[in-house]
C-alpha cells in the first residue's frame, strides 16, 4: 500500500470516483488553477478540464445552491467551501434546500453532493479561519456529516460520501492535510455509522474525532506507561452516529471521557455524552468528561491559540479524574 | 406573434384553470380545510402560463411560496395539489411539504419555495445540469420583487451570466413583498435594470398580457436553449389577494387594486380571444364547466384521502 | 397586575425601553406598517416614528449586519428575523462578526444589539418555516441565547436584553404568542443565567424549554395524581445557562428529564444532559432521558406535524421510565 | 483639486508607510515572526490614502482581509498593528485578532474581516447610526473585486440606497479574487456599472492614481454627508504581491505584474511632487528616514512586547 498524505487521500477519492462517473463535478473558490486552497484538488483541472472542475466566483451561497440544484437534476457535485467557517453565507441552501428536499417533497428529490470544507485550528488563522463547526451540522435533519482522522479513513469515506444519495458534509481538519499513512490504490468505502476503535484498551473509552484521535492515542501511548488503558474510539461520522461500538466500549470500560475540538458547549460531545447517560447508564461507574474548546472564538495569537486547542495534558488529567 | 391557435386556447384555460382553483382554495382555506400558510396567486396568472407555455417537461422551474400558479401551469397535477394542500397522504408530498413545498420532479418542478430567494441558486443549479448534459432543456427561475433584493439572486445570477447558463430569470414585479412596497425595497423603476451589472439583457414585459410574457419569454428561453445564456424578464403584474390568506391589506390602496382589476389578465387574453373568433361566449363557458368539473373533483379526491399514517413520519428524511 | 398576551408582553417590553433610549430602534421586514408578522410590533410606527421604527426589504444579511454595524457605532438595535428558519441565510453576520467582533478586537468592541424571532412548529407552517434552532445559537460563543415560557418572562427577558451590551438572540415560540398572563407594568428585569422553577417536585426534575414548559406542567398536574412529582425547571436563558439549579434539583429527585421542541440529536437538551452527567452524576439514580422531536424536518400535514412536537404523553411515558 | 499642499505630501507620506510597513511585513512573515495568514496592500496604496484623506476620526470605515492599508491610512498607529500580527499582548486586540481581525474602534476603525462581503453591511450600519444620531459622519466600505459578487454586497448597497445611507463603498479592483481572474467572476467591464441597479452614482477611476482617487472620492462623500446617499466607486488597482504570503501566483503572468508595476502609485505621486516642487530627493530621504525609524521603533516594540498571558483565553467574550 502506497503512503499518502491525508490530503493526497482526499484527491485520490475526488480522481477515482471521477474516472468511473461522468456526472460527477468539482466545484469551488479557487480548486481549478489554484488547486485549493490547501492544495488538495491540484492538478485535477489538468486531468478532468474546466467542464468538472470549475473554479467558482466568491459566492458561497450559489456555489452551495448551484450544487443542490445541479444534484436535484441528476448530477453529482462535489464542492469544496474553502473554510468551515464561511458556512454562514450559505447555510439555508445546505440546510434548508438541500437537507429538507426530500423530505418536504414526500421522498421524492434525490441530491446526492458532498461540501468538502476544511476545519480546525493551529495554523493562526484567527477567530473566522479557525473554526469546528460539526455539532451545527449534525442538529440539521436531512444531512450526513464526516469527520475523518486518517488518509485511509478519508478516502474510503470520501468515496462513500460521493456515492451516497444525500447531501453529505465532509469535514477536514486542516492540522491534517499533512499526515501520512497507507491509503490502498482504488476504490473502496467506508460505511457510514461505522465507529472505529483506533486503540483497544480497558480503562477508560475515550471518544475522540478528526486531529483529537491522536491526540488520544498520544494520551493512551503516555497512560499506558502508567498501566492505564485507554480505548479510543474514532466514530468517523457524527451522523449517523455509531452510538453502539460507543456504548458497548463503555460497557467494557465504564468510563467514558469525550475529547473534541470544537467549543464544548452544546458541542458534539454532548450528544455522545448524552446518548450514553441514557443508554449506558447502569455501566458508568464514573461522571462522563468532556474535554474541548473552551466558549470562545478561536484566537489568533500562538500561546493563546494553544491553549485554546484542547491538549493531550488536558485528556489525561481528565482519565485520572475519572480513574479516581 | 409564433403562437398558435390552439396555443391561445391552452393559455386561456390554464389561466382560468389558475383563477378557479386559487378562489377555490381561498374558500376552503376560510372554512379551515387547508392548514398552514397559503398565498394566492389570483391577478398573476400570465406570468405563469405566457412562460411555461415555452417549456417542456424536460425544462426545470423553481417556484416560490406563491407556487400554485406556477405548478399548474407546468402541467401539476391539480388533484395532487389540492390533496397536498389538505395535508393528505394522496397529495404530492405525501402531505409532508404543503402549499410552500409542492414538487413534481418528474415535470421539472423543483418545488415551491419558503426562503424568499431560495430558488435562484436552485435554477442556476438545474441549468447547470442542463448545460453538463449538452442537452437543450433550460431552467426558469420565478422570483419576486422582494426575492430581487436578495443576496442570493445576486449571486445567482452573476454565476448564470459567468458560466452562460441556460436559465431564464423571471422576476413577477407585483409591487409588493408582504407589506413592502417597491417603492421602498428598491430606487430603480425597474428591477430589469439590475441586468446590465450581468451584462445580460433585461427585459421589462406587461405581466398581465399573456402574450407579450410569452413573446418576451420565447426570446429568453430560445436564447437559453442555443447556449447565449441567461437572461432576466421582468413582469410587472399585480396581487389581487392579500399576500397570505388572512392578510387584511392595510399597507395598500383599495383604489390601487381596483385599477390593477381593470388590467385583469384573464378578461384581457379572453376579449382578445373573441375578437379573434377563437372563442365564443358558449365555448368559454364549456371550458369553465370543465375546469369546474375537474377541481370538483381534485377536491373531493382530496377531502376524501387519508391522511399520511404517524408511522411515516421518519421516513423520507435520507435516501 | 394587567394581563397580557405573550406578544403584548414583549411589545411593552419595546415600549417601555424605547421611551427609556432614544438609541433604541427597531427594524425588519414588515415590523412597521403590517406591524410583525405575528402582530409583535402593531403600533409601534405609530408611536415611535419611521426613524425609530424600520420596515426593511427581504434582505436578512443586511438587516443583521447594519443592526451590528449600528450597534459597534453606538445604536442599540432590536431587529426581528421573521422565522428564525431564516437565519441560514444570515448567520455570517450574527456569529461571525457580531458574536465575534468583541473578542476578536482584543475587547474593545460593544455589540448590545438584540434579534427576535419566531420559533417552532404547530401552525403547519412546514418545514421552512416550523424550526427551534436553539442549539445553534447556543454552540455559537458571543451570543446570548434566552428563550422565555411566559408572558411575564418575555418582557423581562427582553428588557434584559436590551440592556445587555452583547448580541442577544430571543427566541420566541409562536404558540406562545396567544398566550395569557400577569405582566407588571413598566420595566423590570429578569437576569440571565438565572433558571426558573416553574413547579417545585421531588421526584423527578424536569428541565424544559418555552412551550414545552406547559406541557411539563400539565404532565405535572396528571402525575400528581398517581403520586408522582414533577419539579418543572425553566432555564430561560440557554446562554447563560444556568447549570446550579438544574444540578441542585436533580441532586434532590435523583432523575432527570429534559423536553424541548427542538430535534433530540445535538439539540439543546444534549448539552444539558452532558453537563448533568458530568457535574451531578453521582446523584443519578436512572438514565437521564430527553423528550423532544424527532431527526426529521417539520412536515406540513396535522396529524404528522402532531406527531412531530413532543407530547406530554411522551413526557409521562418518560418519567415512568426513570421512576421504574 | 482642492488638495492643499500639506495634503499631497501627507498622502505621498502615507503611501510611502503603508508600503513600508507591508515590505517589512513580508520579510518579518518569511522570517516567520508573524505566524498566520497575510495580505499585503502593495501597489494599491493610492486606494486607502486618496480615500481616508477626506475623512476625519468619527467617520468610519470598514475594512477587509488586505486591510493593513486602511488601517494606516485611517491614522491606525503602526506600532500596536506591528504588534498585533506578531500576536503580541500590546497590539491593536492583545493579540487576539491577528492582521484579519485589526481594530480601533476609537478611529472608526472598524476592523478588518476575514470574511469576504463582510464588510458592507457594517458599513451601511455604521452610516445608519451616523443619520439616526443627526451628524453628517459617514461611513466608507472598503471592498475587493471578489467581494462584489457576494450576496451581502447587493443587499447592503441596496438597503443603503433605500434608506440614503451616508455611506461610499470603495471597490478595489485589483482584478483578482485569489485565483480567480475578474474575466471570470463578472462579465461586465466595470464593478461601477452596477450601481445603476441601486440608482446611485457609479464611478471608475484609476485606483494607482491617489489624486484622482482622492477627488472621486471626495465628491461620494461629500455627497453622503449631505444626506444624499450612498455612492459607488471602482478604483482600478493590481497588487504587486501574491493573494497572501506563500502564494506562488501561478494564475497570472509576469508580464501583466510587470505593466502594473510601471503604473505603481509611489512613484507616481512622487514625480507629480517633484514637478509640482512639493517635494526634494533629499526631502524624499527624509519622509522615508522618519518612516523607516517608525517602523524600527514599532517593530522593536512588537519584538519585545509579550504574549499574552493565556489567563486572559476566556475574556473579551462577554462585556
Ligand atoms: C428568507 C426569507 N425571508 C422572509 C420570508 C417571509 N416572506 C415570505 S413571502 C415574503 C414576501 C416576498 O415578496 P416577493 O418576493 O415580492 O413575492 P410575492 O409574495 O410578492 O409573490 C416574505 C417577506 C421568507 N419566507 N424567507
Ligand atoms: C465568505 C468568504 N469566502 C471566501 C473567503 C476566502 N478568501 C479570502 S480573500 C479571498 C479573495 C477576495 O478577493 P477580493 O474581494 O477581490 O479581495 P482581494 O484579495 O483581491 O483584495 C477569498 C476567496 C473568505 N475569506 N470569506
Ligand atoms: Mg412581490
Ligand atoms: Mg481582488
Amino acid at each position: 500500500m502506497p503512503d499518502m498524505t491525508f490530503a493526497e487521500a482526499i484527491k485520490d477519492a475526488h480522481v477515482v470516483e471521477m474516472e468511473r462517473d461522468p456526472n460527477i463535478y468539482i466545484a469551488g473558490e479557487d480548486v481549478g488553477v489554484f488547486g485549493g486552497c490547501f492544495g488538495v484538488t491540484a492538478g485535477l483541472l489538468d486531468q478532468f478540464g474546466e467542464k468538472r472542475v470549475k473554479d467558482t466566483t466568491i459566492t458561497e451561497s450559489a456555489i452551495v445552491g448551484t450544487a443542490v440544484g445541479a444534484a436535484s437534476a441528476g448530477l453529482r457535485p462535489v464542492i469544496e467551501l474553502m473554510f468551515v467557517d464561511f458556512i454562514g453565507v450559505a447555510l439555508d441552501q445546505l440546510y434548508n434546500q438541500a437537507g429538507k428536499m426530500k423530505y418536504m417533497f414526500g421522498g421524492k428529490a434525490k441530491i446526492p453532493m458532498v461540501m468538502r470544507t476544511a476545519c480546525g485550528a493551529g495554523i493562526g488563522a484567527a477567530a473566522q479561519h479557525s473554526q469546528c463547526l460539526e455539532a451545527l451540522f449534525m442538529h440539521l435533519p436531512g444531512l450526513k456529516v464526516v469527520m475523518p482522522s486518517t488518509p485511509y479513513d478519508a478516502k474510503g469515506l470520501l468515496i462513500e460520501a460521493i456515492r451516497d444519495d444525500n447531501p453529505v458534509v465532509f469535514l477536514e481538519h486542516k492540522m491534517l492535510y499533512a499526515m501520512e499513512g497507507e491509503v490502498p490504490s482504488g476504490a473502496y468505502t467506508i460505511p457510514f455509522g461505522q465507529a472505529d476503535i483506533k486503540r483497544q484498551g480497558k480503562d477508560v473509552t475515550i471518544v475522540a474525532t478528526a486531529n483529537m484521535v491522536h491526540t488520544a492515542l498520544g494520551a493512551a501511548e503516555k497512560l499506558a506507561a502508567d498501566g492505564i488503558s485507554l480505548e479510543v474510539v474514532d466514530p468517523r461520522t457524527l451522523y449517523p452516529l455509531d452510538g453502539e461500538t460507543i456504548f458497548e466500549s463503555v460497557k467494557r470500560t465504564h468510563r467514558l471521557v469525550i475529547l473534541h475540538e470544537e467549543v464544548k458547549f452544546a458541542g458534539s460531545g454532548a450528544e455522545i455524552a448524552a446518548q450514553v447517560a441514557e443508554e449506558a447508564f447502569d455501566y458508568l461507574d464514573a461522571p462522563i468528561l468532556r474535554v474541548a474548546a473552551p466558549f470562545c472564538p478561536v484566537p489568533f495569537s500562538p500561546p493563546l491559540e494553544k491553549a485554546y486547542i484542547p491538549s493531550e495534558q488536558q485528556l489525561i488529567d481528565a482519565v485520572k479524574k475519572v480513574m479516581a | 406573434m409564433d403562437l398558435t391557435n390552439e396555443q391561445l386556447i391552452q393559455m386561456y384555460t390554464t389561466m382560468v384553470k389558475i383563477r378557479t382553483f386559487e378562489n377555490r382554495v381561498a374558500e376552503l382555506f376560510a372554512d379551515g380545510k387547508i392548514p398552514g400558510f397559503v398565498h394566492l396567486y389570483v391577478g398573476e396568472e400570465a406570468v405563469a402560463t405566457g412562460v411555461c407555455e415555452n417549456l417542456t417537461d424536460k425544462d426545470y422551474i423553481t417556484s416560490t411560496h406563491r407556487g400554485h400558479g406556477h405548478l399548474i401551469a407546468k402541467g401539476g397535477d391539480i388533484k395532487k395539489m389540492m390533496a397536498e394542500l389538505f395535508g393528505k397522504e394522496t397529495g404530492y408530498c405525501k402531505g409532508k411539504g404543503g402549499s410552500m413545498h409542492i414538487a413534481d420532479l418528474d415535470l421539472g418542478i423543483m418545488g415551491a419555495n419558503g426562503i424568499v430567494g431560495g430558488g435562484p441558486p436552485l435554477a442556476s443549479g438545474a441549468a447547470l445540469a442542463c448545460q453538463y448534459m449538452g442537452n437543450d432543456n433550460v431552467a426558469v427561475c420565478f422570483f419576486g420583487d422582494g426575492a430581487s433584493n436578495q443576496g442570493t439572486t445576486h449571486e445567482a445570477m452573476n454565476m448564470a451570466a459567468c458560466w452562460k447558463l441556460p436559465v431564464v430569470f423571471i422576476n413577477e414585479n407585483n409591487m409588493y413583498g408582504i407589506s413592502c412596497c417597491t417603492t421602498k425595497s428598491m430606487c430603480v423603476p425597474n428591477i430589469a435594470d439590475r441586468a446590465a451589472g450581468y451584462d445580460i439583457p433585461g427585459v421589462v414585459v406587461d405581466g398581465n398580457d399573456a402574450v407579450a410574457v410569452w413573446e418576451a419569454a420565447a426570446e429568453g428561453i430560445n436564447r437559453a436553449r442555443q447556449g447565449k445564456g441567461p437572461s432576466l424578464i421582468e413582469c410587472k403584474t399585480y396581487r389581487h389577494r392579500g399576500h397570505f390568506e388572512g392578510d387584511p391589506c392595510t399597507y395598500r390602496d383599495d383604489a390601487e387594486l381596483e385599477e390593477w382589476k381593470e388590467k385583469d389578465p384573464i378578461p384581457r387574453l379572453e376579449q382578445k380571444l373573441l375578437e379573434m373568433e377563437l372563442l365564443t361566449q358558449s365555448k368559454i363557458e364549456k371550458i369553465k364547466q370543465e375546469l369546474q368539473k375537474d377541481l370538483t373533483a381534485a377536491e373531493q379526491f382530496a377531502e376524501e384521502s387519508p391522511y399520511p399514517d404517524i408511522s411515516g413520519l421518519l421516513e423520507d428524511v435520507y435516501t
